[in-house]
């Protein structure tokens, strides 16, 4: 298993390296440069500036001297953000989104799985129907629209919740995972239903409900398992959905977490923000993707044995 | 197909059903489906012709009217500049559907002949070419896009291309599972032994039989790029107003779904049925699709 | 099963963050109790130096936890005793001596002097340091040559330490609001061992303004920085003036989406919003007791126009264009009564100027204009671009305007929404044809807007070139002997300006709050100014959003 | 009084083209200590008879519209879901056809073993777990002490049936139903596990359904034997009864059909058509694990006019080496020799062309005809490819093939999906011989069909053998289909050819130990010889 792991993180270092060439070449290429402003910049300024982030270098010697921070884990000076670096705004937000992140993914695997689960058991029925309608109301609400709505119905007309923040009053967690959570429910819903009704017509169901388990045992012992692991393999791309399509919710919301300074970094020509968020992105995309197929694999005794040992 | 030729001197050859109609005959006992297919339909003729159905012109407004909610007049109500919503609904749906559709199809086009290549090459071709599909999968997307609305500016062809070419990944990937399955089936081999060369396999006895779960990844996609195009529209990366779509109609309807909430419930619905048309469809052809169930 | 654990965890969780929730003191009447203000700044802040950062929320904080040689008085604007006790001008008003207040210390104790000005000044004026706003001392003498780099010598700027609480500047020129810039943070003093333990004084990366290092000398010190979260600032004790601040502190919310911002106004998150959405604006005002503050601000929205592309190279055009913009009608509906109308590109009030209106709505001569320059009635029109940056108001004053002069004029007028910075780009580089422009005034005085409009000033954008304007501006409108004097060239310029329509103005801006009636000694000014050392809490208001 | 009394049952399933009966008017005892088969053919209705009894068919669509089923004296069509969940494991327990499928494949076999116990009986895991081992041994399974904790995939088969077997016994049932528990299994081990399940019920003494489509299986061990069709019982009977004095016409020709005789050889064969050399077809099983070596140094002759019958059990190699002939599978190493060109270096179009004189007929009707291609698609398509008939010629070529496989011509429209699985073979015969090959490697032609349909296929395909003097290499894993059809039979086992010779030769006088335990295997000798 280890050798599985060590070939597939090998082989995200080219990845990797192709995302930050073709970004770093990229940002230079949009119109407008990260010292632009309102008021006109004097020249000197600007000049001053550029010599202080290394601008008035050549282009190929920018992108070495990135690559050579960058192999010492340094993402560089944000050009935004004067007085911190990259690496110090991304693990600011880190935390928080990787926590919005978590809840969101467990609201959609608490409502989503069970969804899933209960439409799969009487599947063309309203047992089936509701929830699966539900999901896919999920799936059509954009973010910006289901968050506000939450915001007014919880926070101001009911006056339950916060209506933004984050970890600043309590419970003002909740809204954010909620809104961020629902999209992803409604897929591993639909998934999960998916993936039940495949298991669900297994022979291997019918040999136990031939030794006379009740059907809430077959389900929850001998369905469950095999129906779960397409979601399983889902999670790790959800997740990295999650981070990097955080955006909407932490600006409906006001959460510090990463998603705004990616999106933002963009808009402000921030180039050491853009291309740390991507080095940064990629690294967890991969790792997650990986960390999802092993645990998929794990989950299945076959693939187990064949990573070496269960 | 061949059934252009037809056999003139067999008069009591029993016409069987095709597979494919087959499953119409199925998918139209299916009312939800069907339900969805009308809407769709209705949809795409009313953005056809909107040009020539619309209320009002898209552009014309009244200030001093300003937003209205439904009236005679307008039925849908108006917007803060005057603006008929109804008429602004059916041009939006123009453009969200055009995105909807043109970038489905492009994603379509690339992710079937890729993955129906990869996978039916399989070995060292195959591995390659599914490298490259791992290696985009782990760009961030979202900010690639993004990127490359800052970088090119904004512009629908750009849009539906960058769309496309984010969406045709799974496409791909899903089709070449497909062939890889059909690969191994024996109607595939039986072609083989025929004689005929890869390119006749992969389009008379490949594509037909992997095309019931890329009709429902369809049926799916094109609702996830309808909602990116509302993302980016979110974002002001979207389409150019005065232009609308309903991704944009939906964000502004939002943010004053207190003072005027029929900005945001009727372009809400209009994406919803869409939406919702979109899965009964999918779901709908998927069923009738499944060989499975048409052997018993 | 595993499954079945996990799913009890997120049960759990689930429920004890929901009752956790719910029966929560509000931010607002916690923070009448305790003296705190809760206050929406609008954006997390670039940063805290003064000598580094640009920008609206950076100028509350900064103003908040420095000052200034002088202030301005948050009801007259006029300036008074900051670190300066008192100043006095020189004959012939070229040479201003400040005395020290000396009381004034440093956060960690330390007096103020009047070298840390001599030195704060070196600092911003460095060329080294890259200081977008270092123009603001440029009528200090050899201020510009310094940061241009043709002067190497910062002993040679205008400013010297006479002794340890007595500062003297020397001018280039007499400049009447120069006192007000001592209001401005490009001009504060900054602590020099603290700046110089964390590296050059010149380092624009520093880790001199994080909590645990930064000392400042205002009203208030900062105590938190949680980035994209929240500043939170307490009353300095070493402050000189220390008495007379009522608030115990301030937290500093980076309320970037406006909609949010008055979601949390109304759920008692906060006391005081930076903006509104323009919707909500008639819910407000038809409210008793409202909490929606409006007032004029030193700003104006505006278009320039390329006056060296066709059509709109042509003044006739650029007249038409203006007069056939309907500013009562946009004011009125689009933006909801929220702004005034603009015939000039300087607000009407600042200090005592009256702009001169030359042109009004008038659609005839709109037509008649367009006529005479060879667009009877649009024909022959090759088309008008209108570009604007991504933002809801921008692009409702876009739409509204395009299908204003469609219908007014009868010409082809499409919009190009682009994103800021390359909006700001296609600006600079004078690739538009229209664009919407907006200025807000840095001091309260006409200049600082019609020098915009100079032969090849960095903010002209425009084209627009005449000697004799350039000459009343720079020349006549300084050496003016009396304020009448002085306005009355400027007036001469403006009209000279709003003939010639290199830009169309469309309204002047208003600062617009939705402030909690708790909140007292926050008056409405036109710089839209607010000085928290004068805000307190009034216990005695009855809490509450308003509704 | 009879330990399960089923009364006119009835049973049918509502599907979208209406109310099929599944079972109609059915009734049958069934005794303690016997073993009562269940015989019929796919869609007899003998599946869904036994299931209805535990509630276990799908409802919807399908219903029990009516009858009894006294089991014990109680009726098992009249109790909740509760107490047949009481009844389910505990005294009527069952075993499926295919030991892959019907074990949990992410539970260790262990778990699932105890878990019926556990349930019913409510002792603790400890002790189930001993008992599990107990029965583990009973069954045959070596060491179970430690093999318990493994997953199914780790078993072949055999031995995963044998755990569905001990599944089944471990509550100590009064009541087992197989259904077709031998059918996915080589032949070899078919003769164990029936063997097995004989000797369990003899020495528990239990009531026995064996369902089975096979009559020749259950002629050793079945008491009663009930033959059914299209949802009736048709004969019940004794096994002397049925196997001696047949009284329905089915019964007999289910009988008649279980292949017999050997083919007289022709003696004037033996000039070689295909002459294979050290034939080595390996697959990689990735860089550090040995190939697997499916075939392994194979050397063999086909003579012209001849049918070679290729036998082994699964995993000898008998499909690839078809396959290697017919170059669908690279091969490793080694030649093949087609009537004086080495097919294995041809490319491009001397490829094309020699795959004009090779075919091949598939084991699976269903998935060797493109489910979305019409019989006229299916069989135009090589007569165009090879230019054997033209655009204009086509129609009458398909139509002429269609009347040689006995295929009506009005059918010529119609698509897979809608024909039988004896007539689809005849389409896939068909088109196998649309490019007029001289050669023809037949996969297990047979072994998909119903046992009266394949005496018509095997029959059809030896006259048209005749008719268009081909060449047949008939791969098959019965060894009394190759013995009816096969002019010389050559035994495979792991990729390596074990015997060869006529079929007499084989039968009568065996010369390898393995040859001798297959023939031994061949079900119901005893009643049938």
């Amino acid at each position: 298993m280890w050798r599985f792991i060590g070939i597939r993180l090998l082989q995200a270092v080219p990845v990797i390296l192709a995302v930050i060439t073709v970004t770093f070449f990229l940002v230079r290429m949009a119109p407008g440069g990260p010292f632009d402003s309102e008021k006109a910049v004097m020249p000197e300024v600007k000049a001053a500036l550029e010599a202080q982030y290394r601008l008035d270098l050549p282009l190929p010697q920018q992108y070495l001297a990135y690559l050579g921070d960058l192999t010492k884990g340094d993402l560089g000076p944000s050009f935004k953000y004067p007085g911190r670096d990259v690496n110090e705004l991304i693990s600011a937000g880190l935390p928080v989104t990787a926590e919005l992140g978590i809840y969101a993914l467990l609201v959609a695997l608490f409502l989503g799985g069970i969804s899933g689960v209960v439409a799969s058991l009487k599947p063309n029925t309203a047992q089936d129907y509701i929830p699966m309608s539900l999901a896919m109301i999920g799936i059509c609400m954009p973010a910006f629209l289901f968050g506000p709505l939450l915001v007014l119905v919880f926070g101001i007309y009911l006056e339950w919740l916060p209506v933004a923040g984050w970890g600043d009053i309590p419970g003002d967690k909740i809204l954010p995972s909620i809104t961020l959570g629902t999209a992803y429910a409604a897929y591993i819903a639909r998934l999960g239903r998916a993936g039940m009704l495949e298991v669900m017509s297994q022979d291997y169901i019918r040999t136990a409900r031939a030794k006379g388990l009740p059907e809430w045992q077959v389900v929850t012992r001998h369905a469950l398992r095999g129906g779960m692991i397409p979601v399983v393999a889902f999670l790790g791309p959800a997740f990295a959905g999650l981070l990097t399509g955080s955006f909407v919710v932490e600006t409906i919301f006001q959460v510090p977490g990463l998603g705004r300074f990616f999106v933002q970094a963009a808009f402000n020509r921030d180039y050491t923000m853009i291309l740390g968020s991507t080095v940064f992105l990629s690294t967890l995309i991969v790792l997650f993707n990986l960390l999802s197929d092993i645990l998929a694999a794990w989950m299945n005794p076959r693939l187990r044995a064949q990573f070496g040992g269960r | 197909m061949s059934n252009d030729t037809t056999i003139s001197d067999i008069a009591t050859a029993e016409h069987g059903t095709s597979l494919w109609k087959d499953a119409w005959i199925r998918l139209k006992k299916n009312r939800l489906a069907l339900f969805g297919l009308a809407v769709l339909t209705l949809f795409i003729i009313v953005a056809l012709l909107t040009p020539w159905i619309a209320p009002y012109g898209y552009e014309t407004q009244d200030l001093d009217l300003g937003a209205t909610p439904p009236s005679a007049a307008h039925w849908l109500g108006t917007d803060i500049f005057g603006r008929d919503l109804l008429t602004l609904i059916m041009y939006g749906g123009r453009i969200s559907l055009a995105v909807g559709f043109v970038a489905t199809t492009v994603a379509l086009l690339i992710g079937v002949t890729y993955g129906a290549i990869a996978g039916y090459a399989g070995g060292k071709i195959d591995a390659a070419m599914m490298r490259l599909v791992d290696i985009l999968y782990a760009l961030p997307f979202m900010i690639f896009i993004v990127l490359l609305m800052v970088v090119f500016g904004r512009n629908l062809l750009l849009l539906f291309l960058a769309i496309g070419a984010v969406e045709w990944l799974t496409m791909a990937r899903i089709m070449r599972s497909q062939v890889q399955s059909l690969r191994q089936q024996e109607f595939v081999e039986a072609a083989v032994s025929l004689g005929l060369g890869p390119a006749t396999i992969i389009r008379r006895h490949i594509i037909p039989n992997a095309l019931g779960p890329i009709i429902v990844y369809t049926t799916l996609t094109i609702p996830s790029v309808m909602l990116l195009e509302a993302f980016l529209s979110f974002l002001g990366l979207g389409v150019q107003p005065p232009q609308t779509s309903w991704g944009l109609l939906i964000s502004y309807g939002a943010e004053t779904m207190e003072e005027f909430p029929w900005l945001l419930i009727f372009p809400g619905l209009a994406l919803s049925l869409t939406l919702f048309s979109l899965n009964f469809l999918g779901d709908g052809l998927r069923d009738a699709l499944d060989v499975r169930s048409s052997k018993d | 099963m595993p499954l079945n654990r996990l799913k009890t965890l997120v049960v759990l969780v689930f429920f004890s963050t929901l009752v956790a929730c719910g029966g929560g003191e509000s931010n607002v009447s916690s923070g009448n109790r305790e003296g705190i203000l809760h206050y929406g700044n609008g954006s997390e802040p670039q940063g805290l130096d003064p000598h580094v950062v640009t920008g609206v929320p950076e100028n509350h904080l900064i103003r908040a936890l420095f000052e200034g040689l002088a202030v301005k008085n948050p009801y007259t604007l006029e300036p008074e005793p900051g670190v300066a006790e008192s100043w006095d001008f020189s004959e012939d008003g070229r040479i201003i001596t400040f005395h020290l207040n000396p009381r004034a210390k440093w956060s960690n104790g330390d007096p103020m002097t009047a070298q840390d000005y001599v030195w704060s000044w070196q600092r911003a004026l460095n060329p080294a340091m890259g200081n977008l706003y270092a123009y603001m001392l440029f009528p200090v003498k050899n201020a510009k040559a310094y940061a241009t780099g043709d002067l190497a010598d910062p002993e040679q700027l205008g400013v010297k330490a006479l002794d340890k609480l007595t500062l003297q500047v020397t001018l280039n020129e007499p400049t009447p609001y120069f006192i007000q810039l001592m209001d401005h943070y490009s001009t504060f003093a900054v602590h020099r061992p603290t700046i110089e333990k964390f590296g050059k004084s010149t380092d624009r990366f520093t880790k001199w303004t994080r909590v645990e290092n930064m000392v400042s000398n205002g009203a208030f010190k900062l105590s938190q920085w949680r980035l994209n979260r929240r500043i939170v600032m307490e009353k300095s004790t070493t402050y000189w003036d220390a008495d007379k601040v009522k608030l115990n502190g301030i937290v500093f919310y980076p309320t970037e989406n406006i909609v949010s911002e008055e979601r949390m106004f109304r759920a008692g998150q906060l006391h005081y919003t930076q903006v509104i959405p323009l919707e909500k604006i008639p819910v407000y005002q038809a409210m008793e007791n409202t909490p929606y503050v409006q007032a004029p601000y030193l700003g104006t929205y505006f278009f320039l126009i390329n006056t060296k592309v066709p059509p709109v190279d042509d003044v006739r055009v650029r007249q038409a264009l203006s007069m056939a913009v309907d500013r009562d009608t946009l004011a009125a509906t689009v933006m909801q009564k929220s702004v005034y109308p603009a015939y000039s590109i300087t607000p009407p009030g600042a200090l005592g100027y009256k702009p001169p209106k030359v042109f009004g709505y008038d659609l005839e001569k709109a037509r008649a204009l367009l006529a005479e320059a060879g667009y009877p009635n649009g024909e022959g029109w090759p088309g008008l671009e209108i570009t604007y940056n991504t933002s809801e108001s921008h692009r409702k004053i876009a739409v509204a305007l395009q299908q204003m002069w469609k219908e007014a004029l009868d010409i082809e007028v499409t919009i190009a929404n682009q994103e800021w910075k390359v909006y700001l780009d296609s600006v600079t580089q004078m690739n538009f044809q229209v664009a919407r422009r907006g200025w807000i005034g840095d001091y309260v005085d006409p200049n600082n807007f019609l020098d915009l409009y100079l032969t090849g000033g960095g903010n002209n954008n425009t084209g627009f070139a005449d000697p004799h304007y350039d000459d009343l501006i720079l020349r006549k409108a300084p050496q003016a002997k009396s304020r009448e004097e002085r306005f009355a060239i400027f007036t001469e310029a403006e009209t000279m300006l709003m003939k010639e329509m290199p830009i169309i103005p469309v309204y002047t801006y208003t600062s617009k709050h939705l402030i909690n009636p708790s909140v007292r000694g926050v008056p409405s000014n036109l710089m839209d100014s607010i000085n928290f050392k004068y805000v307190w809490l009034d216990l005695e208001t009855k809490t509450g959003t308003g509704e | 009084m009879a330990l399960l009394e089923v009364k006119n049952l009835q049973v049918s399933f509502h599907t979208r083209n209406g109310e099929v009966k599944a079972v109609d008017d059915v009734s049958f005892t069934v005794e303690s200590g016997k073993i009562t088969a269940i015989i019929g053919e796919s869609g007899s209705g003998k599946s869904v008879a036994c299931y209805s009894l535990l509630g276990l068919i799908p409802r919807p669509p399908g219903k029990v519209e009516g009858g009894q089923a006294l089991f014990e004296g109680e009726d098992l069509l009249q109790m909740s879901e509760r107490q047949l969940q009481q009844i389910r494991g505990r005294d009527i327990a069952m075993i499926f056809q295919d030991p892959m499928t019907c074990l949990n494949p992410y539970m260790t076999i262990g778990d699932q073993l105890i878990e019926p116990i556990v349930f019913h009986k409510r002792i603790s895991k400890k002790e189930a777990r001993q008992r599990a081992v107990e029965l583990l041994e009973e069954v045959g399974l070596r060491d179970p002490g430690s093999t318990i904790d493994s997953y199914p995939h780790e078993f072949s088969g055999g031995m995963r049936q044998r755990v569905m077997i001990a599944m089944a016994l471990i509550n100590e049932p009064k009541l087992l139903i197989a259904d077709e528990p031998t059918t996915a299994l080589d032949v070899t081990i078919q003769a164990q596990i029936l063997k097995l399940i004989a000797q369990l019920q003899t020495k528990r003494d239990i009531g026995v359904i064996f369902i089975s489509h096979d009559l020749a299986v259950v002629a050793d061990i079945a008491d009663d034997i009930i033959v059914m069709k299209t949802g009736k019982v048709v004969e019940h009977n004794d096994r002397q009864g049925i196997f001696h004095n047949a009284q329905h016409p089915y019964t007999k020709k289910l009988l008649s059909a279980i292949p017999g005789g050997t083919k007289t050889i022709n003696p004037e064969l033996h000039q070689p058509l295909i002459t294979v050399s050290n034939l080595n077809t390996w697959f990689d099983q990735g860089k550090h694990q040995e190939p697997v070596k499916a075939v392994n140094n194979v050397s063999l002759e086909i003579r012209k006019g001849e049918i070679l019958g290729l036998v082994g059990e699964s995993g000898s190699g008998k499909s690839t080496i078809g396959r290697s002939i017919l170059r669908l599978v690279p091969i490793t190493s080694g030649t093949v020799n087609f009537d004086g060109t080495d097919v294995t270096s041809l490319e491009g179009g001397d490829l094309k062309n020699m795959r004009r004189r090779m075919q091949m007929i598939f084991q699976d009707p269903y998935a060797s005809l493109n489910p979305r291609m019409s019989v006229y698609d299916t069989l135009a398509e090589p007569l165009l490819l090879h230019g054997i008939e033209t655009k204009a010629s086509v129609e009458q070529g398909v139509l002429k093939l269609m009347d040689h496989v006995g295929l009506a011509r009005n059918f010529v429209r119609k698509y897979p999906h809608e024909f039988s699985g004896g007539q689809r073979q005849r389409i896939a015969i068909g088109r196998a011989l649309s490019t007029r090959p001289e050669f023809i490697v037949a996969d297990e032609p047979v072994s998909a069909l119903d046992v009266t349909i394949q005496a018509q296929i095997l029959d059809l395909m030896l006259d048209l053998g005749k008719e268009y003097g081909l060449t047949m290499l008939f791969v098959s894993h019965d060894l009394a289909v190759v013995k009816h059809i096969a002019d010389r039979i050559v035994v495979l086992y792991k990729g390596e050819i074990v015997e060869q010779g006529t079929g007499r030769d084989l039968f009568d006088n065996p010369q390898q130990e393995y040859t001798r335990q297959l023939l031994h295997s061949i079900p119901g000798q005893a009643l049938l010889a």
